[in-house]
């Protein structure tokens, strides 16, 4: 019974508690270093410069009361080069659209590492942080000196994205052998089981002998299942 | 040659998803010390968990943690997804307490398109809930018994489990992966004699609670095997996001269905967030014990004022959730498990963020274990309570 | 009718002896394994425990498994050393068979009635020391050396309680002879009513307690079980026998529990002796057995009962208790039964 | 101080072995298999039947599945027209509908998403092979299955009864 959250994205202004929060973040970093804020679902998300990444955990910690580390992560905006144009007439994974959009806070290029920080003392408190990284020498300041936590959430972040954590005790594979090349959650690595086995839903109904040729049945099923 | 790039002739290479033993690990070798590799195949590891240990004698200098023998990579899956799709993968990241998974995902599929669930519905999904936090206590009470060396609660916990997991078959089918949650609601309601059947089921769980209490936490050998091993300070546990049962025991008064932003039932029930001062392998048991009675009380609680009604609110037969983001998080049994969704308004999501509670409550492990008998690694890792498809998604 | 006057000379008499004793360690293994590992243990965690073998209740589980070990592979580990490691389950179960030969189960009815019997059979306990050292160094495998280690640690800590225990029912009977420590306990009366003996249970209960918790450790069972802590060190010294070896070892396990449990029923209970039946006369060349075998199911009980029920307690906790609680105990008790046998 | 503390130790061992005492005591919960059998829940999802008739070979199924399991071909023929001297219909009929049960999750979307009702679930579990090949049920297989699927069963009290099962 979620009352007071915003329901859809364009609600009327961020809420309340979003603009206290924003103040205090303002206030505790400093206004330049602060490029962008919005609010996703009732929950403010803040984009910090990169340079004031670490700045920024530890204000968090220390000046705004956030000793909780919920995860460090990042994401990866350019659009999936899907696979359906290869005429596999593959429907079955979702349509991405084409232009390359950016989410609440918006973004400088294509990678972003976002965290979420919130406090045990006070109910339903809690803070997204994101920050630009350039894509060409993607790195950032690590937080295991301010969290000690995120040791292992950029580890993965590293091993996923490429995004070196400068400051971060021992960067090496969390998850992936040791001798794993290549990103996995770019958009433009390749999922591989769906590309190694034909996809069966494609439509196998013989026309009746005689009757209108293949294509004509294809489009009939294509648009059907949108 | 690397996957990065797509070549044309598109052949793979099989060697390079051979797991070489030699993780990078992160334990200086020098002469004195003995290494030795607890796992992956260890049977006190729950699942395919590696711990390197350095051992000077039978206490650990050092610790190492290797993981990603269970890596399905849940992420990039979510990427080729539809919704419904996506809801019955979920459901096997923690898969003791598969329906609980389900819940912040759909949660936050219905605040991006702006549906709300009907109350029944909602008190169902409560109720679910709570029975496999129950299942998944159920077992750890019978399991750390085992780990510690009594053999007999390990089969109480299993046998309790079996009443709790026969009434989420009845009502969802599934008794592993029920996938019973939809976008607006869940599949059908519940079938009939079906909340007399819990209720019974329920007295039973309360009375084998006491059971473990007798058998397990007043044993004066137990509690010297776990009392003061293994401490998690307060502000160090949160700062690793070591989160649920974990932090409570070590005094933490945080509970998110409290605390949380408000979902599924939680406002109209009374109950009470337990927590520990000790911080250590007892005080994990022992609130994880009142956990589960309480989680019993709460089933209970809702099965007496199940409201009456629907249970799927209006949704279109495709879902095409709005462009938007949203984070979830919810109080799962093994602690704070929460889904940054990401949508582009196609039918499944642009980018998923799933946060386990596991991986953190793991990743203290290491300073946990600094000086600590090898008897009692075993001990620390069975309190810390972890999944290994939780890890390694 | 005992066997001395069947001139047949030593050496049949040796042969026959043998062959009784050797049969009997297997059946008193097999049957002990039976009743209390699978059908008690399970009843206790609300199982039914074998059925289907051998038609009722799964008799012929433990006999099937006798089989199967024996048709198994017999693995040695590359890096192992051969002949320390193919030695290593005999001298385990050398000790248990060397025990057999002191326990009367009844007036005749023992292999040799040794006047130092209960020394004799508390010296050949700690052989299996040797034995357990022996199959873990061999094994060449991390968790066998750690296991062996431990158990080395634990056996000898507890020898001590074993032995200081069994001091007091020594100096109470008079006699370290086995058969005059039944026949005290048959013939002895407390404050002048001889009608139910005098069983040392009834005034050396500290001294059964303190041997029942040695033994256990003996048997390295939980509380107690370290070296074969299946949670951390999978199988202690026993990780690399296979096959029979490893059959060895589970003969071994459960004949010292027979043992043990027929040395605390002789020392305790009262051995063959039945109260109102004379212990000496020839009737009880026959039902002692029988006797005998009924009171060491009863204390072989309470060992599995305690093994089933608690968690394992850590190396030093164990090794604090032996020698902070134990051992103090037994001193004092012996203090007592001395001072009250000068006293009488 | 200490006599509590010892009192509570010996309570605490005592009440232990009361416990396993007591289970011992106590029916056990086991449930011989081969010749008992628990039967599962009528919900309980088991394996998927197939009702051809109702099948029009729409592919909706084969492609929501998420594990790509179901396998269909199909071809379309004349059939008379419902009512004389309406024109006649072309309907599509199956020809193969095969469920790999080996890649299958039991996730159940291929019997939610089917718009005409042809696939329903049943309890029947014990259809385990010696060789995985055998997994991947046909046609006919399928269609067996349907007479081992329960009707619906009535709902709790409180529930909406909507028009549809």
């Amino acid at each position: 019974m979620t009352d007071e959250t915003a329901t859809a994205e364009a609600a009327p202004g961020p809420s309340a508690e979003s603009t206290a929060l924003l103040e205090r973040v303002t206030a505790a970093l400093g206004a330049d270093a602060i490029v962008e804020s919005g609010e996703a679902c009732g929950d403010l998300v803040v984009r910090i410069a990169p340079d004031r990444w670490r700045d920024a955990a530890t204000a968090c910690r220390d000046q705004l009361g956030f000793d909780y580390l919920s995860f460090v992560s990042a994401i990866d905006w350019m659009p999936a080069p899907t696979l359906s144009e290869e005429g596999s007439g593959d429907t079955s994974s979702p349509v991405q659209p084409k232009d390359q959009t950016y989410g609440v806070a918006g973004s400088a290029g294509r990678f972003q590492v976002f965290a979420r920080v919130a406090s045990t003392r006070v109910p339903r408190s809690g803070l997204t942080l994101k920050t630009d990284i350039d894509e060409t020498s993607p790195s950032v300041a690590s937080w295991v000196a301010v969290y000690p936590g995120a040791d292992w959430h950029e580890r993965e972040c590293w091993e996923m994205y490429g995004i070196t954590f400068d400051g971060h005790p021992s960067l090496r594979h969390l998850y992936l052998p040791s001798e794993f090349e290549g990103h996995p959650l770019r958009k433009d690595f390749p999922l591989l089981a769906r590309e190694v086995k034909p996809w069966p839903g494609l439509v196998d109904v013989e026309p009746m002998p005689g009757e209108a040729p293949e294509a004509e049945t294809e489009a009939g099923e294509a648009e059907a299942s949108e | 040659m690397t996957l990065g790039t797509r070549p044309a002739g598109f052949d793979v290479d099989p060697s390079l998803y051979r797991h070489l033993a030699d993780a990078q690990v992160n334990v200086e070798l020098d002469t004195g010390d003995m290494i030795l590799n607890l796992g992956p195949q260890h049977p006190a590891t729950h699942g395919t968990l590696r711990l390197v240990v350095r051992l000077d004698g039978e206490r650990v200098v050092a610790s190492d943690v290797v993981i990603g023998y269970m890596h399905r990579g849940y992420e990039k899956l979510t990427e080729f997804r539809t919704y419904p799709q996506i809801t019955t993968l979920i459901n096997r990241i923690d898969w003791l307490s598969s329906f609980a998974n389900e819940v912040p995902f759909i949660h936050a599929a219905e605040q991006l398109m702006g549906v709300e669930a009907p109350p029944r519905a909602l008190y169902i999904r409560t109720v679910l809930t709570e029975l496999s936090r129950i299942a998944t206590f159920v077992l750890f009470l019978g399991e750390m018994g085992l780990q510690v060396g009594a053999i007999t609660p390990a089969f109480y916990g299993f046998r309790d489990r079996e009443y709790v997991l026969n009434a989420i078959e009845a009502a969802t089918g599934g008794r592993f992966h029920p996938n019973f949650n939809r976008i607006g609601g869940i599949l059908t309601d519940l079938p009939w004699g079906w909340i007399a059947e819990t209720r019974e089921s329920m007295r039973k769980i309360l009375k084998s609670c006491d059971d473990f209490e007798d058998l397990v936490v007043a044993n004066p050998i137990f509690q010297q095997r776990t009392r003061s091993i293994g401490i998690i300070p307060a502000e160090l546990g949160a700062a690793y996001g070591v989160s649920g049962s974990n932090l409570r025991a070590s005094g933490v008064d945080w509970d998110l269905r409290r605390d949380g932003k408000p979902y599924l039932a939680y406002n109209d029930l009374d109950w009470k967030v337990w927590t520990h001062p000790d911080g250590d392998s007892f005080a994990r048991y022992w609130v994880r014990l009142q956990e589960t009675r309480e989680s019993a009380r709460m089933v209970l609680q809702l099965l007496d004022n199940l409201p009456a009604g629907p249970v799927m609110a209006k949704v279109p037969r495709i879902i095409k959730v709005p462009e938007g983001e949203v984070w979830v998080n919810t109080e799962n049994p093994l602690g704070e498990m929460g889904y940054y969704v990401v949508s582009k308004g196609a039918t499944g999501p642009f980018r998923v963020k799933i946060r386990t509670a596991s991986l953190s409550n793991v990743s203290i492990a290491p300073w946990l274990l600094r000086g600590v008998y090898v008897p009692d690694v075993i001990t620390v890792l069975a309190s810390l309570y972890f999944i290994l498809g939780d890890i390694d998604k | 009718m005992t066997l001395a006057d069947l001139d047949i000379g030593w050496g049949w008499t040796l042969a026959i002896k043998t062959v009784i004793v050797m049969g009997l360690i297997p059946a008193g293994a097999l049957v002990l394994g039976y009743t209390f590992l699978l059908k008690m243990m399970s009843h206790m965690q609300s199982r039914l425990g074998p059925m289907d073998p051998g038609g009722f209740h799964g008799w012929f589980q433990l006999i099937g498994d006798g089989i199967k070990f024996m048709q198994k592979e017999d693995i040695i580990p590359a890096g192992a050393d051969k002949r320390v490691f193919k030695m290593a389950p005999a001298v385990v179960v050398l000790s248990t068979f060397l025990m057999f030969v002191v326990l009367p189960g009844g007036p005749d009815f023992v292999v040799a009635n040794l006047d130092v019997g209960v020394f004799y059979a508390l010296a050949v306990s700690s052989l299996s020391v040797i034995g357990v050292l022996m199959a873990g160094w061999a094994s060449s495998n991390k968790y066998a050396l750690l296991g062996s280690l431990r158990a080395a640690a634990q056996l000898i800590a507890y020898e001590l309680p074993l032995v200081l225990a069994v001091i007091g029912v020594v100096i109470q009977a008079g006699t370290m002879n086995l058969h005059g420590i039944v026949m005290q306990q048959a013939d002895g009366e407390i404050f002048g009513w001889g009608g139910l003996g005098n069983p040392f249970i009834l005034t050396q209960f500290v001294g059964f307690a303190l041997f029942m918790v040695a033994a256990q450790a003996e048997l390295s069972q939980p509380p107690f079980d370290m070296p074969v802590a299946e949670s951390e060190l999978v199988a202690g010294y026993m990780v690399e026998y296979t096959g029979f070896r490893f059959l060895f070892f589970f003969i071994g396990e459960f004949g010292t529990a027979f043992v043990y449990a027929g040395l605390a029923a002789t020392l305790f209970l009262g051995g063959w002796s039945v109260p109102f039946i004379d212990a000496d006369d020839d009737i009880m060349n026959f039902l002692g057995p029988g006797v005998l075998f009924v009171k060491i199911m009863l204390v072989a009980f309470l060992m599995f009962w305690a093994r089933f029920t608690y968690p394992r307690l850590r190396e030093d906790q164990l090794q604090a208790l032996a020698w902070k609680w134990l051992i103090p105990i037994s001193l004092v008790n012996i203090l007592a039964t001395g001072a009250l046998k000068v006293a009488f | 101080m200490v006599m509590d503390a010892a009192s509570k130790q010996v309570k605490g061992m005592l009440g232990g072995l009361g416990v396993t005492l007591k289970t011992m005591f106590r029916p056990a919960v086991t449930v011989q298999y081969p010749h008992e059998k628990e039967a599962p829940a009528p919900r309980a999802r088991g394996v998927i039947a197939l009702l051809e008739e109702n099948c029009t070979v729409c592919m909706l199924c084969a492609r929501s599945c998420p594990d790509w399991c179901i396998y269909i071909e199909g071809h379309k023929e004349k059939r008379p027209p419902r009512r004389e001297g309406g024109r006649e219909r072309t309907v599509s009929v199956l020809d193969r509908f095969d469920i790999d049960y080996a890649l299958c999750m039991y996730c159940g979307i291929c019997v939610e998403v089917c718009p005409f009702d042809a696939l329903h679930w049943s309890p029947e579990y014990e259809y385990s092979e010696p060789s995985i090949a055998n997994l991947l049920h046909d046609m006919e297989k399928l269609g067996e299955w349907e007479a081992t699927v329960p009707d619906p069963e009535p709902l709790e009290q409180g529930a909406e009864v909507k028009g549809k099962k």
